[in-house]
C-alpha cells in the first residue's frame, strides 16, 4: 500500500519534471517548479506518516512557506523585466 | 604546455600515495582502514551520552534527568552548548554583513516596482503571514527538540517581512525598533556569556539546570540563548531586505 | 484594541494547534502571542468581534462542504478535459461583479472561483473579479457571475459584510 | 481508522498523478495553472487529511497545513497568471479578453513593432 502511494507520487512529479525541462516558456517553468513544490509538501508529510515522526510535520509547513515565498518572488520578478 | 606536465605528475604523485596510505597494511600506516574505527564511541560517548556526574548512560526521551547538555537535539547540544562561541562568531560575521549594506545602500524612501501588485496577494499575504511569523517563533523556541534553530526561525521571520514588501507598495518596516531589538538580543547573548564566566567558570557556561530530555523548559540556557539568535538573525535580515528595497530621494 | 484582541486570539490558537495542550507549551504560547500580536495588528487582517461563533458555524457546516463538493467536481471536470484526446477547450478572459467589499471575503471569493471547475482567478478590483475561464459561456458579465460564483456569492454574503 | 486513512491517501496520490498529466497536456500556460491548481490542492488536501486520520495525533497539524496550503496555493496560481499575462505570453485560442484594459501585455508591444 505504501509502496503504491509513493510510485504514484513519483509518476506525478515526473510528469512535472518533464514540463519543467521541456517548458517552451519561462512562465510554463515556474508552473511546473510551483507544483512540484506542493507535491514535495505533500510526500514530506507522507514521509512523516512513514518514519512515525512528527518532526517531519514541522519541515513540510516550513517547505510549504519557502516555497510560497519562491513562488511570489519569481513571478514579481518576472512582471518587472523587460 | 610544461605546466600541464609538471601539474599532471604532481596529481599522479599524490594519488599515489593517498592510494598507497589508504589500501597499504601493517605498521606505521597514515589512515586505519575504513570501518575498523568505531567513531560513535569516540564522539558520544565523550559528549551525548555523559550524565553531569562524568559517568556514560544511556539517554531516554521524556525519562532522563540532567544530563549534561540535555537537549533532545544532538546538533543544538554542540552549536549552542559545546561550540556556542563558534556561533557567535557566525551572529557577528551575518551583523557585519547588515551593517555593510546599511552602510551602502540606505534610503529614506521606498522602492517602488514598476507593476502595482495583485489584490489578491495583497490580501492573502495579510493572512497568511501571521502563520509564518508564529511558526518561525515556534521553530526558535523549539530549537533545542525539533530541528530547527535560530537560524531558520529567523529566516522565517524575514520572509513574512519580504512578503509584505512584494506585496504592499505602501509598507515599510519601523527600522529604528529592528536595530533596536538586533542590538538587546546581541548584548543579551554575551551578557549570558559572561554570567557563566562568573557562575561557571568559563564563557558561556550551561548554568541553568538542564530538566528532563524532551521537555521545553529543559536544556539550561541553550532556549534562552537560541531565542536571541531568532530575533537576532530576523530583525538583521529584515533590516537588510528593507535597506536593499529603499533608495534615495526625497 | 479590537484588533489586537482578535489577532492574539488567533495567534495563541494557531501555537496551540502547532505545539500541544501541555501547561509549559500554553503558557509560553500565550507570551509569545501577546508579545507577536502587539507587533504586527496592526499589518495583518483578522478582526472579528463576538458574532464570529454564529458565522464560524455557517463557514464550517454550509460553505465548506459546498466547496469541497465543487473542488471534487473541479477535478473530474479537469480529468475529463486532460484525458479527452480532442482537447475541447474555448477560453478567454473575463470579469465578473462582485457584491463583497472585506478583503477577505473578496479573498475568499477570490480563492473559491480558483479551485472551481474551469476558472482561475487572476486580479480582483473594488467591483470586477478578473477570470481565466476554460470554457466561457454567457455574454454579460451578469451571465458570467450566474455560472461562476452565484452559489458562492450567496453564502459568502451572510458570513462577510 | 487507518483503512479511511490509506484510502484517502490513495486518493490524493491519483490527483497528483492527474495534475502532473494536465501540466504536460494542456495547450498554454493558463490552462496548465488551471489543471495543476486544482488538482494538487485537492490532491494535498486528501493526502494530507488522510495522514492526519491515520494518526489522530497529529490531526491537528496536519489540518493547520491544510488551511495553509489551501490559502497559499490559488494565491501562487493567481500572481504566476498575472505575471505570465504581463510577461506577453500569448494564449493558444481567445474567445474574450477583458484582461487588456487592466494591464499592458508584452507581448502587444512587441506584436506593433
Amino acid at each position: 500500500m505504501n509502496t503504491l502511494i509513493g510510485i504514484l507520487i513519483v509518476i506525478g512529479a515526473f510528469f512535472s519534471v518533464l514540463r519543467l525541462i521541456f517548458g517552451p516558456t519561462t512562465p510554463d517553468r515556474v508552473v511546473a517548479v510551483d507544483t512540484l513544490n506542493v507535491i514535495i509538501t505533500g510526500s514530506i508529510v507522507f514521509i512523516a506518516f512513514l518514519l512515525k515522526s512528527e518532526l517531519y510535520l514541522d519541515i513540510a509547513l516550513v517547505y510549504g512557506a519557502l516555497s510560497f515565498l519562491e513562488t511570489i518572488v519569481i513571478a514579481r520578478y518576472l512582471e518587472g523585466k523587460k | 604546455m610544461m605546466k600541464r606536465v609538471i601539474a599532471a605528475l604532481l596529481i599522479l604523485v599524490l594519488a599515489l600515495f593517498i592510494y598507497g596510505n589508504l589500501y597499504s597494511t601493517g605498521e606505521g600506516k597514515l589512515f586505519p582502514k575504513f570501518g575498523n574505527v568505531n567513531l560513535s564511541e569516540r564522539v558520544s560517548n565523550k559528549f551525548i551520552n555523559k550524565n553531569a556526574n562524568g559517568e556514560n548512560g544511556v539517554v531516554t526521551y521524556k525519562e532522563t534527568k540532567d544530563a549534561e547538555s540535555g537537549s533532545a537535539n544532538m546538533v543544538t547540544s554542540i552549536v549552542v552548548n559545546y561550540r556556542s562561541f563558534d556561533t557567535l562568531g557566525e551572529v557577528t560575521v551575518l551583523f557585519v554583513s547588515a551593517l555593510g549594506v546599511g552602510l551602502l545602500l540606505s534610503g529614506k524612501s521606498r522602492m517602488k516596482f514598476k507593476t502595482p501588485p495583485n489584490f489578491i496577494l495583497k490580501a492573502g499575504v495579510r493572512i497568511i503571514a501571521g502563520i509564518i511569523l508564529i511558526t518561525g517563533v515556534y521553530i526558535f523556541i523549539h530549537g533545542h527538540l525539533t530541528p530547527g534553530g535560530g537560524f531558520p526561525g529567523g529566516s522565517m521571520i524575514a520572509s513574512a517581512v519580504l512578503l509584505f514588501y512584494i506585496s504592499d507598495d505602501e509598507f515599510r518596516t519601523k527600522v529604528k525598533s529592528f536595530k533596536f531589538l538586533e542590538g538587546t538580543a546581541g548584548s543579551l547573548y554575551l551578557i549570558f556569556g559572561l554570567l557563566g564566566l562568573t557562575m561557571g567558570g568559563y564563557f558561556l557556561y550551561n548554568f541553568l539546570p538542564t530538566g528532563v530530555v524532551g521537555e521545553l523548559f529543559s536544556a539550561g540556557i541553550v532556549p534562552i540563548i537560541y531565542i536571541f539568535v531568532g530575533l537576532k538573525v530576523g530583525s538583521e535580515l529584515s533590516n537588510l531586505i528593507s535597506d536593499f528595497l529603499s533608495e534615495e530621494g526625497k | 484594541m479590537k484588533k489586537y484582541l482578535s489577532t492574539f486570539i488567533t495567534l495563541w490558537v494557531i501555537w496551540i494547534a502547532l505545539t500541544s495542550f501541555a501547561v509549559s507549551e500554553v503558557l509560553t504560547g500565550l507570551l509569545v502571542s501577546l508579545v507577536l500580536a502587539g507587533v504586527i495588528s496592526k499589518v495583518v487582517d483578522y478582526s472579528f468581534d463576538f458574532t464570529i461563533i454564529p458565522k464560524l458555524f455557517i463557514f464550517v457546516f454550509v460553505y465548506v462542504p459546498v466547496f469541497i463538493v465543487e473542488m471534487i467536481k473541479a477535478n473530474f471536470d479537469v480529468a475529463a478535459r486532460v484525458l479527452n484526446p480532442s482537447l475541447p477547450l474555448n477560453p478567454g478572459f473575463v470579469k465578473i461583479p462582485t457584491k463583497l467589499k472585506g478583503n477577505v471575503g473578496k479573498l475568499t471569493l477570490a480563492n473559491s472561483i480558483t479551485l472551481t471547475p474551469g476558472t482561475l482567478s487572476i486580479d480582483a478590483d473594488d467591483e470586477y473579479i478578473y477570470i481565466h475561464w476554460i470554457d466561457v459561456k454567457g455574454e454579460t458579465p451578469e451571465e458570467y457571475q450566474k455560472h461562476v460564483s452565484g452559489k458562492f456569492e450567496k453564502i459568502l454574503g451572510g458570513i462577510y459584510k | 481508522m487507518s483503512a479511511i486513512g490509506y484510502i484517502l491517501m490513495i486518493i490524493g496520490a491519483l490527483f497528483y498523478v492527474l495534475g502532473g498529466l494536465g501540466l504536460v497536456r494542456m495547450p498554454d500556460v493558463y490552462n496548465r495553472l488551471q489543471a495543476a491548481t486544482k488538482a494538487t490542492t485537492l490532491g494535498t488536501f486528501s493526502l494530507v487529511l488522510g495522514v492526519g486520520i491515520a494518526q489522530p495525533v497529529w490531526f491537528v497539524k496536519t489540518l493547520l497545513i491544510v488551511v495553509f496550503l489551501t490559502i497559499t496555493n490559488p494565491v501562487g496560481s493567481s500572481v504566476l497568471a498575472k505575471a505570465s499575462y504581463i510577461y506577453g505570453v500569448k494564449p493558444f485560442k481567445l474567445s474574450k479578453n477583458e484582461l487588456d484594459k487592466l494591464y499592458k501585455s508584452r507581448g502587444d508591444e512587441n506584436a506593433d513593432n
